[in-house]
């Protein structure tokens, strides 16, 4: 199990980075979507080099909003986002591409393209920072089998079943090394047992300095491994722990 | 960008082809079908305007010389009609010639004629072509005013006619090959577009996976080249193909068809042409749209 | 199916055309331009035919009557030339009018042929039209072995050519119409069928919900007909609208046209039957493919 | 909490009906996808009028080819299946929408129509059946409101959050009271407490006599809600206990 103060430890290791910014920042961060639906309602936000945040809320808060902001798949009505040290909003167009790739995203609809295999999905990924293909090939197979897909690198996403698609995803975000993972309810179509291997995963990978923000809904998941939770409610923050739990009874 | 990412995209572009089987089989059926009736178009195109200049050849005038001018007088009028420039050709017609072919043209009533030879009424003349048909009327105009030519018969009323009818021939015909040039354009970078409409949401994740424009508008760029060249090149072997028939059917009529070789190599350059070009950026012009993430 | 149903169906189908917004406009821009290809085709077709039509319309024969025949004999004769039945009309052209007829033809050399008017050495005869050009050559055989008859010149040499040439002009303009119908049938239900192909997980999952294959179809019958009602309109608008300047551009010339209303009924008929034939079953039968689940 | 007793006591209601006949019946199916994956291998398994199953089991396991094969979106390689009388697959072309309009299904993809409405979406299945307009007005009010969606009827699916498409899918298998309701991991995107709403609801259209097949990861509600659980592991029933657990321990 690991402690938030563990995680702040583990950052210290990328001090020759600016430390001192945050890895995600929000501020006074409004959306309404065009249909007039208002999904979030003044964020303001610092996620930490290193940090490890869960996004609770019950369905339709905001959560996924609230994610998709940090990649620019939604842009915001109001307010500016900076994501390691990229203001999100000002960027040029040009370099969106540059930005998306310091960030591993599980997508929760998952967003595999549907022409390509298991392996060739991730090694998507891969392609677009022009990595050279021997190495594109031995790390898509490591990464595959971490999410325990070993044998289904030929598989099309239409030959998998939900949980195995969404350790594709999962696979997808983390081969680059990303500087963040961004994962929205990355283990929704998962049995318990393997939703812990892929939290254990997402738990090294921390460790190892990554910063992770992931929503979700998995209660035990959540007040097992002691984390910093953010908890949203109709588009506002309403909490905002180190060391949190979900925090709902029902 | 690295040679290897080139690599990538065009197996990508290849790939992709077989990936989107149906689909992209349908498109360049599309493909196929609009280049080959503009192929086809094309083809009859060449052939009418082949026609109409040879009809167009064969407009003359005929410049009387006035009765009783003297052989070197004759003589010099040759040389000063053969030297203006822009003549193709100036033949001689003597009147006893004239008498001939006034026969032939009465054929049946020919005998009507007869005795005429003694005292020939008609004059010598010279059959003047110009090398541009269209200057005849305005060489007429200039040769009147040479002396010994009594006067100079262009056939204006038929000339002006024929003229007007082979200039609306070419005007219907230039126009229709411009429009169906057009209609081919449209025709087929909409087919491309659609069916990369119907890839929008693949196009959406690349982007948000990190790929920037280029990387993900390549291979559309070597699949739409693709498309276009497979849709160009059937139909530029079936215009081949019927087209050798057509010239051995027309062969001893009165129809006269352009050899196969060139008529081919204009037609079938033509096509690959616009189905490389509209693939190419079709496909990549239709990318653009979905770029926007 | 209850009327409710169908009243659902035709709904959903005008929904449809709204709710994949771009997409069917892109396919009722092709289904536009290749109708309006095919609709400029048949005007143009229908207008030549009616020109070669009008051009076969002047062969005629002449029936040469035996010198010294009576009036009486010649009159007997006009009368079983014109009971012949599929003759048009029979005109008589005496002696006297030859020579008239002779010298207009000769124009500048016509006074040669003064003084023949006292021996006119020229027969009677008469000028004989079929109803139906083509059986011109049968009659003059025919004619031949009439009595007082000396010959029949049928101009057989050039009537045959001319037949070829209208021939050639008919099957050249007949093939690119045919070619150009199966080609517009096939690029409007290829289109449509991209269009559904996209859409083919959403016939997955309404068969999946319980919907039955005419619940589905329906709805894309309706589509289909709109959207090929839809393309040929616009295209008929427009030749409409281009074909009334032309009549006016081409009034008072040698070129004869077809007048507007008659013209626009047979092509936007045709257009509008193809647009929603073609879109109606173009559409029920690729969404076929998909049903099967 | 709702006992196996009681669901067979509920199913006594419906005695006029064959209730000696399973509603749902599978004997001896295998199913190789054309890809060679053996999915399902030797599956014997009757499920009485009026249950309530849950199906468990570790991600790629078989539950969804499991499921699938009721409402024919799979065939089987081998053996038979009946669903309410109906022999799956011995049924001709026309009769398969009859038999799918037995049955209310919610996909673990959703497969909402992305064109329309949520309210539309919702229609559809009753449209099918040629209800009357007014009826189908009322009636797909109600069940939006039952799921918790009463103010998203005009949302397009992907105006909608992960949660409320899950939500559409489940009120469009309930909105035909349907014999069966054959759900697969319908609250894989829902928060704890919609989950259990979500559950409740299931819980009292059971108690009136609906069938209830559920593919779930949620120990939680397994473990809460004692009813028949049918574990399936590499393509095998491993376990079928009558108030069962979820009966993994990670
Ligand atoms: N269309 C298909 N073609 C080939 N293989 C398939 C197909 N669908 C599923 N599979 C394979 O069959 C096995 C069972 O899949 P299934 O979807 O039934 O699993 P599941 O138990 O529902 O898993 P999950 O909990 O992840 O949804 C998996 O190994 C999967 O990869
Ligand atoms: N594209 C959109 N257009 C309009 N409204 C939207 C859109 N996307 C989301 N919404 C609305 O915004 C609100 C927040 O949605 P969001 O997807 O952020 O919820 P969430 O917390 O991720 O829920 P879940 O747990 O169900 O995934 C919801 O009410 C949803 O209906
Ligand atoms: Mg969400
Ligand atoms: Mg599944």
């Amino acid at each position: 199990m690991k402690q938030w103060t563990h995680t702040r430890s583990n950052s210290l290791k990328c001090l020759v980075e600016d430390v001192s910014k945050a890895m995600i920042e929000m501020q006074d961060v409004w959306k309404t979507y065009p249909n007039g639906v208002s999904a979030l309602r003044g964020i303001d936000v610092k996620i930490g080099r290193g940090e490890f945040v869960y996004v609770v809320g019950s369905s339709g808060a905001g959560k996924s909003t609230f994610i998709k902001l940090m990649y620019r798949e939604v842009r915001p009505s109001k307010g500016s986002i900076f994501v390691n040290g990229f203001n999100v909003e000002k960027l040029k167009e040009g370099k969106i591409p540059l930005m998306r790739r310091q960030i591993g995203v599980v997508f929760q609809d998952f967003k595999l393209l549907p022409q390509l295999t298991a392996a060739e999905n991730v090694a998507f990924a891969m392609e677009v920072i022009e990595a050279p293909r021997k190495k594109i090939k031995t790390r898509v197979k490591e990464v595959m089998e971490l999410v325990g897909l070993g044998s289904k690198l030929n598989a099309l996403p239409n030959q998998l079943s939900g949980g195995e698609q969404q350790r594709v995803a999962v696979a997808r975000a983390l081969v680059n090394h990303p500087a963040v993972i961004i994962a929205d309810e990355p283990t929704g179509n998962l049995d318990p047992e393997t939703s812990w291997e892929i939290m254990h995963l997402f738990n090294k990978i921390n460790q190892q300095g990554t910063t992770i923000v992931m929503a979700t809904h998995n209660k035990e998941i959540v007040n097992t491994m002691k984390q910093r939770v953010l908890a949203i409610e109709d588009g506002q923050i309403v909490r905002d722990e180190r060391m949190g739990a979900y925090g709902y009874e029902d | 960008m690295k040679i290897r990412t080139m690599i990538r995209h065009v197996r990508e572009g290849f790939k992709n082809i077989t990936r989107n089987g149906w689909m992209t089989f349908a498109a360049v059926g599309s493909v196929v079908v609009t280049l080959l009736i503009l192929g086809v178009f094309l083809t009859l195109a060449l052939n009418l305007q082949a026609f109409t200049k040879d009809v167009e050849a064969q407009v003359q005038m005929d410049v009387i010389v006035q009765q009783g001018t003297s052989r070197s007088d004759i003589d010099s009028l040759e040389e000063r009609l053969k030297s203006l420039s822009g003549v193709k050709s100036v033949q001689f017609v003597s009147k006893e010639d004239g008498i001939q072919i006034l026969k032939e043209k009465l054929k049946d009533n020919a005998d009507l004629l007869t005795g005429l030879e003694l005292e020939n009424p008609l004059p010598d003349k010279f059959v003047v072509k110009a090398a541009d048909p269209r200057d005849t009327l305005q060489f007429a105009e200039q040769i009147r005013t040479f002396p010994f030519v009594d006067k100079v018969k262009d056939g204006k009323d038929v000339v002006e006619k024929l003229y007007n009818v082979i200039d609306v021939i070419r005007w219907v015909g230039g126009g229709l090959v411009i429009g169906l040039v057009f209609t081919a354009i449209f025709l087929i970078s909409n087919t491309i577009k659609i069916t990369i409409f119907a890839r929008r949401r693949e196009i959406e994740i690349m982007k948000l996976v990190g790929a920037n424009n280029w990387f993900i508008r390549w291979p559309f760029f070597v699949e739409g080249l693709l498309m276009g060249a497979l849709g160009a090149l059937i139909p530029i072997s079936l215009i081949a193909l019927g087209y050798s028939y057509a010239v051995d059917a027309f062969k001893n009529t009165l129809i006269m068809v352009l050899p196969l070789e060139g008529l081919i190599m204009q037609v079938g350059g033509f096509l690959l042409l616009i189905g490389a070009i509209i693939g190419t950026f079709g496909s990549a012009f239709s990318v653009r749209k979905f770029l926007k993430v």
